[in-house]
């Protein structure tokens, strides 16, 4: 059973913020060794990277316990791993490999992870925004106080099955939050391009309760999720949390000449003045919890864990021709 | 089917009961859909329901037949067994994001971990003066999507026993009712039973010719062998029952013994089901054969309101008739 | 070319007045003949009746011109009517006769009228949306300054291409006005049990302009659709209108026992109280327009012009079964 | 193909080609889809498009496949000719209403007083690594809509002049385009020409069996074709280059002369285009096949990620040929 976090508590405990540290150094690391798998040719397909978007995961999930459901995207590393998934078998399952989360068949786009919760990436745009809001209805109604949370980039704004499903959450007060997170970019044209009126308006509408956050700033997030979570378990509904943040690199890691629809200016100022992982390093280490030798001992630490990791999923066997026909159905 | 036959129960009240009794068994099992809960749907077949099991089980809801399909998936995947009504079969344009690239695929794409447990309830059938968006049978739709059931039942009987076994079955399974048979009679057992899903039922013994018909069209196979059997020719009536998994063996089986085949399916002539069904048959059956098999389906055109226009596109007892006897006269 | 209407007469003349009357008797006693049609079973199918709402169609139609496009749905006669569709091949079309507006292919739930600009009724609920959308999106890019009306139930409120529909209208600002008939039920649910929030907040979220008007008052409806087709024509984009109204009857003519989803004394309520007709009626008798007499008149005529329209109908013939292969393809 | 070849273009190239030349020609042709102004679409296929003819013409939308698709129609009744872009073909699953009650019906419903001139393009195609909801080929679900047009075309040629005539046909009609094919070369005449809808075109001419192939898998039929040459097997491959109109005519004579027949399209096996292609032949050579027709189509099965494992769900020239082998072989 899943134990509710009390949002009251506005100074996150040091553990916590160590922990969340990790964790987005983690997904940091992970994304760069994904394109180095890319660049070294190695990685079937193309992965779409979450580096700077980390805070927005982290913060999240760590609001919601194992039982608590999410949903992610076609760039879904992150969510998966701040669910709690391991760097080997997401490896593994980015190459096709057996062992990987989904013996292979899924890939990036469609890592799912039973044992965290993760209902699995989509690589639907707003293909998870129902299944999210479906997973909400069984725990209230198998009364199991579990939270789903529904990650999605804004391009899914432009999905009318977001509506349809907001406005079935509230009618039913259901226990799902709904994750916008808002990097400017559909693919490659700017949002402004893609969106009429107010974000926040359109929850709004369907009487959703909505807010907004800086999706840089870890300790933001993870405060308002663990209220809209601990709302939602009290049985006051879904609601909408809007994080605004930003993808470093391309839209998916052969996305290299980006000039055309965003500007360098723009990337550099995100990367040295937003950056979530050096924000909540600096807060560390203002606060005195840590110093920057710790913090870079961290950083090694997590990057040979990730490059093991990452000989774990190289070495590992493709599945079986044979399992091309197994698992159609249940 | 069972020696004792106790009653007689609508097409409509066998549906009924195969909900009824499985929410009585598993109190997973939720229908979710529009009108579903006082109002038992427009064709009534839901009636009473609600007021057994209560708004959480049977629950009306927006028309959002996207939406609400797809929490059916997530419900699904975390511990329910929803049944999702789509009131007309010509709505699930509106799902198949939902069905064809989420539910049938959740599986397969997690290499197992999750499963999807469940039923989608919709129509099928035209003559009832509806019109172009209210009268199609797309299920072919359904059955070219690997990891989706397709179940077409066309009894009282045959209805309750696969809906049960749908409903308890770990994938997600669509039925297809046709519309026009909700107050068609027929023997229903008291007892509680299943039809395994993927077993095609002789619904009549023949020698001469073999007519494979879906759905709708069982009953109108079944009247043209009747007048068939007025001319001396004995007809074999096959329903596959359920299309996907279908039950290949006994269609082929019929087919070599009787070489000659007919394919009846209410939906749209071209790139159908009876294509598919027709293709089966040949490769199976093909040097038994006298005649190429014959496919028989709704005239490749919209639905169109006026009566007389409606009633000539789909197949009629008399159509098959006449496209039997053709075939039994070229020896 | 299309006239604008300018949307500062606020007292409407009489002309316009006692046309709009006219119009509304005429709908009402389309009505009546259908469903006289339908317990005569000389009718195939489900007609779906506007008696109730009259003051809809014919304020919104009032206000544009026969250049125009309007999308309408299956409950669709009245808009059909309003836009100045003839009777005699309407009932034609309902009868499935060959001299009706579709050639008895469409029937009630798909009338259509070219000259009229009536892009057709559609029995899917909101399956009309986009297309109305499209229809101001040539408009727009053909400078033709036409507008374009798209009708539907609250019921469609449910559909997400609502709200695609409405983005993209609001981003591109496009001449198409969303009239929002709020009769309260959507077909036998009360449409507080499917809809949250408030309605207007939808399109407000979209940035689309939105207001509300009594449904059941034709002047007033007219005087709010003359302001947003004006609008709309000068280029500031969509608009949409909530017109609360009722309908009388039953969800189509063979919903006879409605009291297990609505009272009688609701019903009664509206008609009593509410009637668009005879509100209009009483308003120009108050005026000194006209007297009782001459509305009785006016309703005699058109109760005389429905009865020979519905005779034509009914002695014209069907469609030769040669025609059901025509006109798949143009 | 004319006789004077000028020069080579890609597939892409010609599909970019052919619209720039109808957008001069008629400007009223517009584009409607994703990224496809400034990005070009993510295949780079429209790219510069945007530069010749401006943002009201190659207009980006929102990421609203039905809504766009929709507002495509919506425009094609009222005087523009629509170019609506579904990136990927998996994405038409949200387009099935727009294109399948409203796009199809629509001048039939209105007994032919509006028209939908719209084109719809769009991709299909697996063996890109892309998994099971970017890899799909789900053109059976439109042939299978009585009032849209199909086509699939093969090589640069065909696309460019089938796109011409789709954008200058009346009807909605959707291309599709195998992913894998963009970059795939061939002559292109810098002559205006276009193709017409409904005939199928001899890829290669061939007396011992028939080779139907649509799409993505001509080049492996013709792969297949010089392989079973050098066993002495002479294969004709046939590519009907459009699904609905369907060239029957072509089909079944190739087949009554070869007397063997494979039908190979990516579709998923089941319920899908090789089963009509399939009966069609059936149909019309059944007295003149040695064999049964073979049909080879995508694996059942959702397109896993794996490349092993997808690489095993699609026909090859290796497959190809195994399979018209033992079909020649028996005699
Ligand atoms: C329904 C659908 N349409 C289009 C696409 C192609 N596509 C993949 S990602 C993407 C952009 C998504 O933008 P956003 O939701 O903002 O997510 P981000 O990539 O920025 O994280 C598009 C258009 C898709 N996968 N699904
Ligand atoms: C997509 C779709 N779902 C369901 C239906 C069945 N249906 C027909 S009318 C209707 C209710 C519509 O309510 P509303 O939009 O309020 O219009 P009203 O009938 O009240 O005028 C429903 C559910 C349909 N035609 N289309
Ligand atoms: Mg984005
Ligand atoms: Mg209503």
């Amino acid at each position: 059973m899943t134990i509710a976090t009390d949002p009251s508590e506005t100074d996150i405990d040091v553990g916590r913020r160590l922990r969340m540290y990790r964790q987005m150094v983690s997904i940091r690391a992970f994304e760069e060794q994904v394109n180095q798998l890319y660049l070294r040719a190695l990685m079937p397909g193309l992965a779409h990277l979450y580096s700077g978007e980390e805070a927005v995961a982290v913060g999240i999930c760590e609001a919601l316990g194992a039982d608590d459901y999410i949903t992610s995207t076609h760039r879904g590393h992150g969510h998966c791993l701040a669910k709690g998934a391991a760097p080997d078998r997401m490896f593994a399952e980015l190459l096709g490999k057996a062992a990987g989360y989904c013996h292979g068949k899924g890939g990036s786009m469609h890592i799912a992870d039973a044992a965290t919760g993760n209902l699995g990436a989509n690589a639907i745009v707003g293909g998870s925004i129902a299944i999210a809001t479906g997973a909400a209805f069984s725990s209230k109604y198998l009364h199991n106080n579990r939270v789903s949370v529904c990650f999605f980039g804004e391009g899914a704004l432009g999905q009318g099955v977001l509506y349809e499903s907001m406005n079935m959450a509230q009618l039913w007060r259901l226990p799902v939050i709904y994750v916008c997170e808002n990097n400017f970019y559909n693919e490659y044209t700017h949002f402004s391009e893609t969106t009429a009126g107010e974000i926040l308006g359109r929850p709004a509408a369907f009487g959703v309760h909505a807010e907004c956050v800086d999706g840089q700033d870890v300790d933001a997030v993870y405060t308002a999720a663990a209220r809209l979570v601990h709302r939602a378990r009290r049985g006051e509904g879904p609601a909408f949390l809007l994080c605004n943040t930003y993808r470093y690199t391309g839209h998916h890691v052969g996305d290299i000449n980006r000039e055309y629809y965003r500007s360098k200016q723009e990337e550099q100022q995100w990367v040295t003045e937003r950056d979530p992982l050096k924000h909540a390093a600096d807060r560390l280490i203002a606060g005195g919890i840590v110093d920057r030798a710790e913090i870079d001992r961290l950083h090694a630490e997590i990057n040979a864990e990730m490059e093991k990791a990452v000989e774990f999923a190289v070495s590992t066997p493709y599945p079986g021709v044979e399992e091309v026909e197994q698992d159609v159905y249940a | 089917m069972p020696e004792v036959i106790a009653r007689e129960l609508t097409f409509g009240e066998a549906i009924r009961e195969a909900l009824a009794e499985e929410m009585r068994r598993d109190s997973r099992v939720v229908i979710l859909g529009e009108d579903v809960a006082e109002a038992g749907t427009p064709f009534k077949v839901l009636a009473g329901l609600v007021q057994e099991f209560g708004p959480e089980r049977v629950v009306d809801t927006p028309i959002s037949e996207a939406g609400f399909t797809g929490i059916g998936v997530g419900a699904a995947m975390t511990g329910l067994r929803p049944v999702v009504d789509i009131m007309f079969g010509d709505f699930i344009t509106l799902t198949m994001d939902q069905m064809a690239n989420q539910a049938a695929k959740v599986h397969y794409m997690s290499g197992g971990m999750w499963k999807v447990p469940m039923v989608m309830r919709t129509t099928l059938g035209a003559t009832r003066r509806s019109a172009a968006q209210h009268s199609q049978s797309l299920h072919a739709w359904f059955c070219h999507i690997p990891g989706l059931k397709v179940i077409m039942p066309s009894t009282p009987y045959d209805v309750k026993g696969l809906l049960k076994a749908a409903i308890r079955d770990d994938n997600p399974v669509i039925v297809f009712e046709d519309k026009m048979m909700y107050k068609l009679k027929g023997p229903v057992p008291v007892e509680e039973y299943t039809i395994p899903i993927g077993k095609a039922d002789i619904k009549r013994a023949g020698e001469d010719i073999t007519i494979v018909a879906t759905s709708s069209m069982v009953q109108v196979a079944l009247g043209a062998a009747v007048m068939l059997e007025e001319i001396g020719i004995s007809a074999e009536v096959v329903d596959p029952r359920t299309l996907w998994p279908l039950d290949e063996h006994t269609l082929v089986e019929s087919a070599k013994k009787t070489s000659r085949a007919i394919v009846i399916d209410e939906g749209y002539a071209r790139y159908g089901t009876t294509a598919e069904l027709a293709s089966v048959i040949v490769e199976g059956a093909f040097f038994h054969l006298d005649q190429p098999v014959a496919r028989m389906g709704a005239m490749h055109v919209p639905i169109p309101f006026s009566p007389p226009l409606e009633d000539a596109t789909v197949p009629t007892e008399r159509s098959v008739f006449d496209v039997a006897r053709a075939l039994c006269s070229k020896r």
